[in-house]
């Protein structure tokens, strides 16, 4: 493996077969500082004295006892390794005078030894929230019920008024000829319904596509409609929504009716007038 | 070149002190009976954190414990629920225990819970006219007048508590009768069915008018205006 | 042949004249205010009722009363729990009050729960620590005090609600911000991010390790600070 033999490289004093007990015994941990910390803090080993050595058969051993070798996963424990060797040639070899001005460059045993410090206040405290009472785990709220539909406040939409008014109207239009024999009705243009689809979303509310559909009897009625919805989204005079998924569509008024530029109707004026012809 | 520790984040290797382990499906079984003077207690947060009803068997098996002793323990609960003046009820449910708040309770959390209002949709409208003018009326005598099936809507308003059934017709099939509730005489504000306006009180209105629906003076505005 | 318009009556469109507005969030008003003998009771059934914490606001709006008296009724509320010996504990979680289990019982719940339980991975734990105390903090700045590479964990931690985007560090590149969401102090059962454990100052790595006094004792300021 090239991680090992890399990490091996670091470590010319180790042995390069497997020596028969682990120089240090290693947890499982997470990252390369963690393993430091541990050692500094277990072991007792003196940062300045770091045996390079030693950590890295650790971080080898560790790396052998993973399942396979992860090369982003060495890679974190080389680069900690270097940083060692780093330190350690540091303290075996004599310093070189410098010359001209002083360059004043962080120590980096001191800049390890804050890092190390400052990742073991976070290990710390992390200790600390997984102790603690965590909901789901060692607390529990009240499941979600859902809101049965007897407990749902009812808004009637209309009074007592409005109410006989619609039941008056279905006596009516049942009294009146069944609307499919009426010519009228059957008489849907493209630009009659486009203005009719504008003009009721003129309040800016959001109405669902099927309401257009409730007071029109004949599939072509329908069908003409829908196909107005479509023809006045695409000229950007009305949004269609659907604001679940797979939920109802909703058609929303962009602009006001008596102020939409219908000139893209005169093409389908024209169609209807020679379908009339 | 740092790795990537995105797969370990779920599991926690080993177990988690005080955490159980994950039980497969359904009703995990604790490792131990539930020592006996936190047996109600322990009742007590089962039921308070399941949402349906829970069988005495079930109960028994997460606390470890006889089915006898879960009787008991809920014969406890509900005792010191009415003791010390709590708003929460242990009640039978089907073959189960459940908790629930007390009934006279019932407005204060239908505030909390209640949500936007429901919004009656003009069939519902429609069929609740009908139902309420022409009551105690058959299924069929409402998809006559609509002229649509209403049944899917029947239904919805017997869910809201606003439509009941009120007999069976002495038709042939002896279909149902509907009509309405005390619920719907509160959400349309009336004191009883005799404040309904009746087509009388509405015809003078718009005597002068060939057909009601081109009168802009409605109340709501449903597409079929 | 009749078509069921079942489907159509759960949704009647658009503001309609006359007929109250909804009043925009999602608490209904009750017709008048809680009766103060009722109060304590009744803030009980609204907490049982509500699987999310509740602020006084919103109870007090369902209750109908002054904030100050929700504040008085949970009280009275959290301390009849802990004299007439129940399983539930009042929690201020957020800005909000909810009804919990007391820990001690979390065996019996989770049994009676089942499924998977609630984990959070000990490197999903250091990172959310990171994430809490040094928002908003970019990626790099957490891998840097981590030592390892944490992309995976905050993806995960996103994707589980515990952590959010909180915009974009005026370093080069622009790197994301990372924080702590409101979901975060729900699980950890805090009100708020000044409730966190202290982070502690830095612990000398050796007593006689002279070469420490160099260490500076400021709390690390991280790149993305």
């Amino acid at each position: 493996m090239i991680a090992e033999r890399a990490v091996q490289a670091l470590a010319p004093a180790a042995p390069v077969a497997r020596p028969p007990e682990p120089p240090v015994a290693v947890p499982a941990y997470d990252g390369p500082l963690d393993l430091l910390l541990f050692l500094v803090r277990k072991e007792g080993v003196a940062l300045r004295e770091i045996p390079v050595a030693r950590i890295c058969d650790a971080y080898l051993a560790h790396l052998r006892d993973l399942d396979e070798i992860d090369v982003d996963r060495a890679g974190d424990y080389l680069a900690m390794a270097s940083t060692l060797c780093l330190l350690k040639a540091r303290e075996l070899l004599p310093r070189l005078p410098t010359v001209g001005a002083v360059e004043e460059e962080e120590d980096p045993k001191e800049a390890l030894e804050r890092r190390l410090l400052e990742y073991e206040r976070f290990r710390d405290v992390s200790e600390q929230l997984g102790q603690m009472h965590l909901l789901d785990r060692e607390v529990f709220a009240r499941p979600e019920v859902p809101v049965s539909p007897g407990e749902q406040p009812i808004d009637p939409v209309v009074d007592s008024y409005g109410l006989a008014r619609i039941f008056y109207e279905l006596l009516e239009r049942r009294a009146a000829p069944p609307p499919e024999h009426r010519v009228a009705f059957e008489n849907y243009t493209m630009a009659e319904r486009v203005r009719f689809v504008l003009s009721r979303l003129d309040d800016g509310a959001e109405h669902l596509l099927s309401e257009f559909w409730v007071e029109l009897p004949s599939k072509r009625g329908r069908v003409v409609t829908f196909l107005a919805s479509l023809e006045a989204a695409r000229f950007q005079l009305i949004d269609i929504a659907q604001r679940i998924h797979l939920g109802a569509i909703a058609l929303v008024g962009r602009v006001h009716s008596a102020e939409a530029d219908l000139s893209m109707l005169a093409e389908h004026e024209h169609d209807d007038q020679e379908e009339a012809r | 070149m740092m790795h990537d520790e995105g797969e370990n984040v779920i599991e926690f290797p080993g177990p988690v002190a005080g955490a159980p382990e994950p039980s497969g499906d359904d009703i995990g079984e604790p490792e131990g009976p539930c020592p006996p003077e936190l047996l109600v207690l322990a009742l007590e947060a089962c039921l308070f954190a399941s949402a349906d009803p829970r069988t005495p068997v079930e109960l028994a098996m997460a606390l470890g414990v006889a089915t006898i002793d879960v009787f008991d323990a809920v014969e406890s609960l509900r005792e010191r629920y009415l003791r010390s003046g709590s708003a929460l009820r242990v009640v039978e449910v089907g073959d189960g225990y459940q908790i629930r708040t007390d009934a006279r309770l019932a407005r204060w959390v239908a505030a909390i819970r209640g949500g936007k209002p429901f919004r009656l949709s003009r069939p519902a409208l429609e069929t609740l006219s009908v139902i309420a003018f022409r009551q105690p009326v058959t299924k069929g005598a409402i998809d006559d007048i609509r002229g649509v099936d209403s049944g899917g809507i029947i239904r919805s308003l017997l869910e809201r508590g606003l439509v009941k059934m009120s007999g069976r017709s002495e038709e042939p099939g002896k279909p149902m009768l509907y009509g309405t509730t005390p619920a719907f005489l509160e959400v349309f504000g009336l004191r009883s069915l005799v404040d309904l306006p009746t087509l009388r009180d509405l015809r003078p209105l718009h005597a002068d008018d060939a057909s009601l629906g081109a009168v802009p003076v409605v109340p709501f505005r449903a597409p079929g205006d």
